[in-house]
C-alpha cells in the first residue's frame, strides 16, 4: 500500500519551516485553520499578475479569464463533494456564513410555529445561533441529540429526537471537539423518513474524508476552504436544487438579478440568485489549487495518514496518567481531532507552555460552550491533525505534555 | 518568549496555595468578572469599613495566571483604602500596557510585579488583568 | 506640485505588463475591480508563509501573530477614514454585503409601517434591492431622488424627497454609472434635520478621494477592498458605535458570542458582535497594504491624477461626433468615471472591439437598472481610471474609439 | 481573438439592414427572448400553416450580434417545417457548443455558419445564441 510522503509534502508549505520559541514548528491546530502549500500561494499570485477582473460584468479579456477562473474552480468543487450539477455550488465567505444563509433563507420560509429543529449538543456556535434566532422568530421549538458516554449519538437517541413535528436537522459531520464522526447517514436516513431535511456542517470533515454529497442523500453540505489548505474568505453552500430553488434569496445585489424596477426585482436563476455583490475569485482559485493538491494525493491516503497520526497519539496519551483524552476510543468513529485534559493545570496554561516548545494546540471551548457544560468541562485542550503532521511532530507533543505540569510546580 | 519569565515560582505558589481562595462571611461586595472567550470566570469578595478593605478573597475557575494574578492582588490591598486601591489598580494595568515604566513607581505592586512579562504574551493579558478589573468596577461604585 | 509619477506606479502592478490582443494592456475597468500592486500581493505571501492562524482563538504565535495583523489592519482602516474608534469598523465581505447587514440588521429593527427610506435614482443594484425587500416586509415605502439635467441631485429635490417620514437614507458617494459625486453633505445634513440617518455607498468614491467620515458625519460607510488595490472577499462597515451598539447581529456564529446556551446566547461587544465566522486575516491584510501604498502616494494626488486623465479624456470624446458622453460635464463634480455611448453602434459591440485593441472597458447595465431606465438607455459603454493610468492609456482608447464605427460598416 | 471573424461583412449587413425587423400582421406565435445580463431584448413573430414557419421577424434591441444572428436565422427558417427548423436550432447550438464540426452538417446552416467564431468569445455567447433558443421556446410549445 502506497503510504503518505510526509516529508515531501511538508517541503510544500514554506510555513513550517519555520522555527517557534527555538523549537520546530509542530502546527497542531488544523481544526481551527490549516497552512497552504506552495501550489495555493502560486495559484493565487498568478491569477493576481496574469488574470484578475469582474467575473462575469464585463467583455474584455481579464473579466472573461477571471469568469473563467471562478467557474472552474465552481466545477473543480462539484467534483470534489460529487454534486449533481453546478446550479447547486454557491460560494459564500465560509460555513458560518453558509449555515446563516440556509437558516434565515430557507428557516424564514418554511419554519412555522411548533415546528422543530434537531441540532447536536456537540455543534460548533456557527451552528447553533442562526437556528437560536430563526426559532425565536417562528415561534419553534429547538431540540438537542445528546451524546453517550463515548461522546457519540446512539440510534435510540436520533429515534427520540427526530419526529414527524421536525422540519430541520442540522448537524456537524464531524465534531471539531471530540473529534467523533456522527452517523450521519443514519441520520439522514431517519430524517428524510419523518419528512424533515437534513444539514450537514462539513467544516471538518470535507478537508479530511472523502465526502459524496448524492451518496450522503444530504439536503444542505457546507464547509469552508480556510481548513482544506485554500484561502479564507471562501466558502461553499451544496444544496439540492430543487431545495434551492423553492428558497428567496438572502443576500442582495449585484449580478444576482435579473431584471431590477424602482419597487421590485427579479432575480438570476441559480447558482447567482445566492452570490451577490462581487465574489472572491481569488479564494476560488485558492480552493481550486488546494482541492487539486488534496486529490493529487487522494483523500483516502490523507485519512489514512490521519487515522495513524491519531491511534499513535492516543496510544501515548492514554499512557500518560495525569492526562484525561475525551471523546470515542473507537478509531472508526473519530477523525483527526483529540481533546484533552490535564490534570491540576488549565488548559490556557497548557497550550502557553506547549507553544514555548514549538507546538501550536488550541484551548477553550472551541466555539462549543453547549458542548463543554454537557461534558461539565470549562475548557479543554484540543490538537488536530493534517496531511503534513508527522510522527515526529507528535513525539515533540508528547514530549513537551511531559513537561507541562513541572511549569506548575507539579512533580511530573 | 522565555517561559520562565511567566511561570514563576510566585505564580506557581499562588495558583497552588489557594489561601485567598474561600467565601467571606457576610461581604459588603460581591462583584464577578468573566473573560468569555478563555472561561476565566472569579467573584470578589469583599468586607470593607470606613473607606478601608478589611479582608478580601475570591472564588472561581481559570488558569494559573489569572488565579495567581487574582490571589497576589488580594493579598496587596488587603488594609488598603479604596483609593490606595483603585490607584494600585490603575499602576498595575499601567505596567501590563508598558505605559508606566518607572521602577520605583512599580514597587509597590510588590509581588504583581512579576506578571509584567505578560504583556510579552497578548493572548495571556486578558487574563491577568481580570481579577484588576474586577476589582476597579467593585469599588468605584 | 509634485505630480504623480505613473511610469513608476506602473511597474509595481505586474498584470499591467502584459500584451493583450497583439496590443499593450490599457486597463480602464477600475469601476469592476482594480488591479494589486506588487506590495498588495507579497504582504499576502509573506503572510501566508510566515503568519498565518486563526485570529483571536489560539495562545500560540502564528494565531498571536494573525490577531496582530487583523487589527493592524483594521486600525490602518480607521485612520485611513478617520473612524473616531476601532469598535466602529467592521470587516465584511464587501460592499454589497456591508449594506445588506446595515438593511437587514437596522432596517428590522428600526424600520416601520410607512416610514420612508430614501435613495438615488442612481444607485448600484446592492444600494437598492436590500432595501426593497426590508420596504416589503414592513410596508414601508421607498423613494428615489432623481438626477438633473446634469446628472446631479439638486437641492430641491433632497428637500422634496427626505422629509420627516424619512427614516433611512441610502445613498452612492460617487455614482459608478456617471461619476457623479454626490452632495452628500448636504443630504447628510438634512437628513439629520429631518431625523434621519444616512448610509453612505463609498464603493466609487473611497478609492480616490480623501473621506472623513466624522466631518461627513456619515452614519453608516461601506466600501469594498477590491476596487482599491485590495484582495476580493474584504469589505468595510464603518458605522457610528451608538447606533452599531442599538442594532442586533446579521451573521451569526464563531466568535461573535459571550456566552451560548441551549436556548439563547449573548453576544460580544463591538466590533465583534458584526463579525462572525472565521474572518478573512489575508484580505485585511492585503487591505492595510493598499492602504499603506495608496497613502504613500497620497489621496491628493490620486485624485489629481484621475481629474487630469478625466479632462484629457473628455476633451477628446466630446470632439468626436458620433460618441455621446453621460453624466455632469463640471469636472468639480465628477471622479474618473466616463459613461458613453456610439451612435449605431451597441455598447456590448464598442466593449468587444477596443478589447481587440487591448482595451479594457465596460458595457451594460452597470448593476443599475433603474437608473439606465430614468436615462432611457439600454447600455452604455464605461472608462474608469486610476492611479497606473496614463495619458497614452487614453490615446490608445481614443484611437480605439475611432475605429468603432468602422467595424460595423458605418464610414466613420 | 481575430475581429474579423466576428464582425464579418455578413453580420454587418444583417445588423444594418434590419429587414427582417418589422412587426408581422397577425402572427401565430408571438415570443419573447431576453438576455438579463447584457439587456438584449428580441420578440420573434411568425406565422405558421400546417407545420410550416410561412413569415418570420422580430423586434427589439440588442448588439450587432445578437441582431444578426436572429436576421439570419429569419432568412434560414422560413418555409421550413417545424421539425427542420428545431433540427437547425439545434445544430446551430452543437456548432457554437464545438459539438457539431462536420463541415457538411453545418453547411446546411447557410449563412449563419459565420458566427461559428463567437465560441472563441464567450462574453459574446449569449448573444448568438438568443434568437435560436427563443425560436425553440416558441415552437416546442
Ligand atoms: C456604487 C457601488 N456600490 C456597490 C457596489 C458593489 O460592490 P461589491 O460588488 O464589491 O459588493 C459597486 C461595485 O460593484 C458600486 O460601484
Ligand atoms: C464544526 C464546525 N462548524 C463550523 C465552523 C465555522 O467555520 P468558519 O469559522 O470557517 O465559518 C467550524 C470551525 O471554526 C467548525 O469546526
Amino acid at each position: 500500500m502506497n503510504k503518505l510522503n510526509v516529508d515531501e509534502i511538508k517541503k510544500d508549505f514554506p510555513i513550517l519551516d519555520q522555527r517557534m520559541n527555538g523549537h520546530r514548528l509542530v502546527y497542531l491546530d488544523n481544526g481551527a485553520t490549516t497552512q497552504k502549500p506552495i501550489q495555493v500561494i502560486e495559484a493565487i499570485f498568478y491569477y493576481n499578475t496574469r488574470s484578475h477582473g469582474n467575473p462575469h460584468r464585463g467583455a474584455h479579456q481579464l473579466s472573461i479569464r477571471a469568469t473563467d477562473e471562478y467557474d472552474l474552480a465552481k466545477e473543480r468543487v462539484r467534483q470534489f463533494i460529487n454534486a449533481k450539477s453546478l446550479e447547486e455550488i454557491i460560494f459564500t465567505r465560509n460555513t458560518t456564513e453558509s449555515i446563516n444563509l440556509i437558516a434565515s433563507a430557507y428557516g424564514r420560509e418554511f419554519v412555522k410555529e411548533n415546528d422543530e429543529i434537531v441540532l447536536a449538543i456537540s455543534e460548533h456556535h456557527s451552528n447553533i445561533l442562526p437556528w437560536q434566532r430563526i426559532v425565536k422568530e417562528k415561534k419553534a421549538i429547538l431540540k438537542y441529540m445528546y451524546l453517550n458516554e463515548d461522546g457519540r449519538i446512539d440510534t435510540e437517541e436520533i429515534k427520540e429526537k427526530i419526529t414527524k413535528k421536525t422540519k430541520i436537522v442540522s448537524i456537524a459531520h464531524m465534531s471539531n471537539v471530540l473529534g467523533t464522526i456522527h452517523p450521519i447517514e443514519e441520520v439522514i436516513n431517519y430524517a428524510h423518513k419523518m419528512g424533515a431535511i437534513v444539514l450537514v456542517d462539513g467544516a471538518q470533515s470535507t478537508p479530511h474524508i472523502k465526502v459524496d454529497v448524492q451518496e450522503l442523500d444530504a439536503d444542505f453540505y457546507v464547509f469552508s476552504g480556510h481548513k482544506m489548505l485554500a484561502p479564507m474568505g471562501i466558502g461553499v453552500l451544496y444544496g439540492k436544487k430543487e431545495i434551492l430553488e423553492s428558497i428567496p434569496p438572502f443576500l442582495m445585489g449585484g449580478d444576482m438579478i435579473e431584471y431590477v424596477y424602482e419597487k421590485e426585482a427579479t432575480f438570476a436563476p441559480l447558482p447567482y440568485k445566492f452570490e451577490a455583490g462581487t465574489q472572491n475569485v481569488e479564494g476560488a482559485v485558492g480552493l481550486k489549487a488546494a482541492i487539486d493538491y488534496l486529490e493529487n494525493i487522494g483523500m483516502d491516503k490523507i485519512e489514512e495518514h490521519e487515522r495513524f497520526l491519531v491511534e499513535y497519539a492516543l496510544d501515548k496519551m492514554l499512557s500518560i496518567p495525569y492526562v484525561n483524552v475525551q471523546g470515542p476510543k473507537d478509531l472508526n468513529k473519530r477523525g483527526g481531532i483529540i481533546s484533552f485534559t490535564i490534570d491540576d493545570v488549565h488548559p490556557h496554561d497548557v497550550s502557553t507552555i506547549l507553544d514555548s516548545y514549538g507546538i501550536a494546540i488550541r484551548a477553550g471551548h472551541h466555539c462549543a460552550q453547549p458542548l463543554m457544560r454537557y461534558l461539565k468541562l470549562p475548557a479543554t485542550s484540543r490538537v488536530s491533525f493534517y496531511l503534513y503532521n508527522t510522527k515526529e511532530d507528535i513525539d515533540q507533543f508528547i514530549e513537551g505534555l511531559r513537561n507541562v505540569r513541572k511549569w506548575l510546580g507539579y512533580g511530573s | 518568549m522565555d517561559l520562565n519569565s511567566i511561570y514563576t515560582q510566585l505564580i506557581m505558589e499562588h495558583n497552588k496555595s489557594g489561601h485567598n481562595k474561600r467565601p467571606l462571611d457576610n461581604p459588603d461586595i460581591i462583584e464577578r468578572g468573566h473573560n468569555p472567550s478563555c472561561g476565566d470566570d472569579i467573584t470578589l469578595q469583599l468586607k470593607i469599613a470606613e473607606d478601608i478593605i478589611e479582608d478580601a478573597s475570591y472564588t472561581g475557575v481559570g488558569c494559573a495566571i489569572s488565579q495567581a494574578s487574582t490571589s497576589m492582588m488580594i493579598d496587596l490591598i488587603k488594609s488598603k483604602s479604596i483609593d490606595e486601591a483603585l490607584n494600585l489598580v490603575q499602576t498595575f494595568i499601567g505596567m501590563i500596557k508598558k505605559e508606566i515604566i518607572d521602577e520605583e513607581e512599580l514597587e509597590k505592586l510588590e509581588d504583581s510585579i512579576v506578571l509584567r512579562n505578560i504583556s510579552n504574551m497578548p493572548a495571556r493579558v486578558k487574563c491577568a488583568v481580570l481579577a484588576w478589573h474586577t476589582l476597579k468596577e467593585a469599588i468605584s461604585k
